[in-house]
């Protein structure tokens, strides 16, 4: 089974936990109405972390073609259907 | 399935696969433990789209009501749990090198962070319902309540697993690294649910 | 094996069985059976004028109206003894044996609750009556089901000397098709299919009681069979 | 006695040798034959299922039993005919549970549970309604309460599965004979998992978590779907494949 390597491991948790600072700061600038910007950036955010999460912890990145694609499917269907359902409101 | 009795039972075998690792990609745990996974994540999706739709019908309300968490405790929840995470995974790692002594110590790491994300959790529910913050308060805490809720409980469940997979590196001479893949998996598919929890619940506006 | 627990049990059959026929015949809602067509005045009225007997009979019905699951259970020890190819009969009689003992209990529960108060509202009088008579009447499907896996379990024997002669199969599925029409109780206010018609009624409760008789002798020399046989092999 | 008598007269046959797991397939259809009833008792007769609002208003509730009372009648005959079929599905799951290498007790208590979850996760629905269609002029609140009564029982009675579940997951997971694959274990902690989101239709009267909600109902009543039809098609592969020495033996 290949592996990541520790580095890279640690690496992609520095990033994820800079990330997790990030969308915490960005949700917190609500002064304005931009809304529709704020929570597309957090979301975006969450993807990219979940993404991490996936290919590296997960180690998807090895993993034959099917999981890939059905992982990149969840995400994509997940996070499309969140920020239409958001944007589409009544 | 009976596949899995044709999977390697131990490290040696495992170390052998790892020669023709470029000509084959391999899949990380078994196919049983996938299945489990990727249907939880098409669960959650359903609790997530309820979310989303009940919070568009009412955005004041859900608005005003998330002023009221903390998010502080959940970023801190965020972070213990990645670097919970991240030891599982380097865990995983040294399981594949046969290096037992620093699997298992990664291990109990791992789990120490996931026990504090629940003892967190615990401490900022307890805090809302001290304050008259109920699942009947309002529709936000009722999602909130059992979107966070449902999440402790596979915390809960993967705090077990990681238990079964701490004793099959100790209590074995030669631990399954199929065994240990599994678990972190299911483990890793937790961390991501939260991550998708935390900015729906805290962050989203 | 020693058979003696299972005589015990066996023997349980006719003890339990007397004293609910005395439950039986105290209760006045039974000859005639109560009448569903009767108004919720007419209901609260024959609690009233009643109370003592009803929560007599059903005090003793609440005691003894489970008693014959060791009864059943000796059906499933002699099941198991059968030459089936596995034991799923065996453990689906088990299963039908307990869920359905439930309702006996249920419908006992709902007759002691209504006489407990008998001065409450009519309306709610007559409900838990209702209650108690469509539980006691209307659930056939456990006690069905405990028949067919009996006989289905009896015509699969392959012992040479079977356990159960094979009349008792056909036996059981005649003892349970006249116990089907009592599920017809929970639509019918009056006629034979109602609760206290000729065949929801007397029908059905006449075949459980025939039923019992019967099988406690069949059971019985099952269980000299059993005996025997150990004899033979000691 | 009489008893002799028939033993003379019996062919000899090994009826046995012959079908060697007809008692296993009898109890195997009779699952799907149960939840195709069970569907049309109420999805199609008493319209349980999709279950009727929590937020219906009293005028509401007795009309739904009004219009409804011959239906319900109907379609709870059936059900108090048959719902012992389902006892007949646990006979055989105990049986291929004992084959595993897992410990008996799992699959004794999976017997146990399930015939505790008879009454009160089905047939004492059953009764509620029947007993408010039986007389649809009882005074209207006390036929709510009946419509309460029937369908929290129904949708809320959820200790009893999540045992079930339970047994059942941890059953697979430890067997290493493979009886089942353990991917039917692992969703039965899905199964579960649709009791622990049904508790809030104890509090909501509307939205997702509500007894007739998107999440309470919907998810609970798709996964439970998919995940019999798994395991009526794990048993399947599990009674064909059990080597015919072992039952024999």
């Amino acid at each position: 089974m290949p592996s990541v390597s520790r580095g890279r491991l640690t690496g992609v948790w520095a990033l994820l936990s800079i990330m997790t600072i990030a969308s915490w700061w960005t949700g917190s600038r609500s002064d304005g109405h931009a809304y529709a910007l704020v929570t597309g950036g957090v979301l975006l955010f969450a993807l990219i972390k979940s993404r991490l999460v996936i290919r590296y912890f997960m180690e998807v990145r090895f993993a034959p073609r099917w999981l890939r694609l059905t992982c990149d499917a969840w995400l994509i269907t997940v996070f499309a259907m969140i920020f239409a359902l958001y944007l589409g409101r009544p | 399935m009976n596949a899995r009795e044709a999977r390697p039972g131990d490290l040696g075998i495992s170390a052998s696969r790892h020669a023709g690792r470029e000509a084959k990609r391999e899949l990380p745990g078994d196919v049983d433990v996938w299945v489990f996974v990727i249907g939880e994540m098409v669960v959650f999706a359903a609790y997530f789209a309820a979310y989303v739709v009940d919070r568009g019908r009412n955005q004041e309300l859900f608005l005003q009501s998330q002023q009221l968490l903390s998010p502080g405790l959940g970023v801190v929840n965020t972070l213990v749990l990645l670097t919970s995470s991240l030891f599982v995974a380097l865990s995983v790692r040294a399981t594949r090198t046969a290096d037992a002594r620093t699997a298992s110590q990664c291990l109990a790491l791992g789990g120490a962070c996931g026990a504090a994300f629940a003892l967190i959790k615990s401490f900022e529910w307890y805090s809302k319902l001290r304050v008259g913050l109920t699942i009947s308060t309002n529709a936000f805490f009722m999602h909130y309540y059992m979107m966070t809720g449902v999440h402790f409980f596979h915390v809960v469940l993967g705090l077990v697993l990681l238990t079964i997979l701490w004793r099959e590196i100790h209590h074995t001479d030669a631990p399954r690294a199929w065994v240990i893949e599994s678990g972190a998996c299911y483990w890793h598919a937790i961390d991501l649910l939260w991550i998708v929890i935390f900015a729906l619940l805290y962050l989203m506006r | 094996m020693n058979t003696t627990d299972q005589r015990i049990c066996l023997w349980l059959v006719p003890a339990f069985a007397a004293l609910l026929l005395v439950a039986f015949w105290i209760f006045p809602g039974f000859f005639p059976p109560m009448s569903p067509t009767m108004t919720a005045e007419e209901v609260a009225a024959f609690y009233r004028e009643h109370v003592g007997e009803i929560r007599a009979s059903m005090v003793i019905v609440n005691l003894c109206g489970i008693s014959f699951i060791p009864f059943f259970m000796v059906i499933v020890v002699q099941m198991q003894r059968m030459g089936n190819p596995s034991r799923a009969f065996a453990y689906s009689y088990l299963s039908a044996a307990a869920s359905g003992a439930t309702l006996f209990a249920l419908a006992d529960l709902a007759w002691l609750i209504a006489a407990f108060r008998p001065e409450r509202d009519p309306q709610l009088i007559q409900l838990l009556n209702d209650f108690a008579w469509i539980a006691f009447v209307t659930p056939v499907g456990f006690i069905i089901a405990q028949n067919l896996c009996l006989a289905l379990a009896i015509f699969m024997d392959t012992r040479r000397v079977p356990v159960f002669p094979r009349w008792v199969g056909h036996f059981n599925i005649v003892a349970g098709l006249f116990m089907m029409p009592g599920a017809l109780a929970m639509m019918f206010m009056d006629g034979p299919f109602a609760w206290d018609g000729l065949l929801a009624f007397w029908v059905r409760i006449g075949a459980y009681c025939l039923y019992l008789a019967v099988m406690f002798f069949v059971v019985r020399s099952a269980i000299d069979q059993q005996a025997s046989e150990d004899r033979l092999a000691a | 006695m009489t008893r002799t008598a028939t033993v003379a007269a019996r062919p000899a046959t090994d009826g046995r040798r012959l079908r060697p797991k007809l008692d296993q397939w009898i109890c195997w259809w009779s699952i799907p034959i149960f939840y195709n009833l069970f569907g049309l008792i109420f999805v199609y007769f008493t319209k349980i299922m999709p279950p009727p609002s929590p937020g219906l208003t009293q005028d509401e509730i007795v009309a739904f039993i009004r219009t409804n009372a011959t239906n319900l009648q109907i379609g709870f005959v059936l059900l108090a005919l048959t719902l012992g079929l389902a006892s007949l599905s646990s006979g055989i799951i105990v049986v291929q549970m004992r084959r595993m290498s897992s410990a008996r007790v799992l699959a004794y208590a999976y017997l146990a549970v399930l015939a505790v979850a008879a009454l009160p996760g089905c047939l004492f629905c059953g009764f509620m309604f029947v007993l408010a269609a039986f007389r649809p002029d009882r005074d209207p609140r006390i036929l709510v309460l009946l419509y309460d009564m029937g369908l929290l029982s129904f949708v809320g009675s959820l200790g009893c599965f999540v045992i079930q579940y339970l047994v059942f997951a941890i059953a697979i997971v430890l067997d290493k004979r493979a009886i089942f694959p353990k991917w039917l274990g692992y969703m039965s902690i899905w199964g579960l998992v649709t009791e622990l989101v049904a508790l809030p239709s104890w509090i909501f009267r509307g939205g997702p978590y509500a007894w007739n909600g998107a999440i309470s109902f919907w998810l609970g009543t798709a996964i439970f779907v998919v995940w019999e039809v798994c395991l009526v098609v794990s048993l399947y592969g599990a009674v064909k494949r059990q080597p015919l020495d072992e039952i024999l033996a």
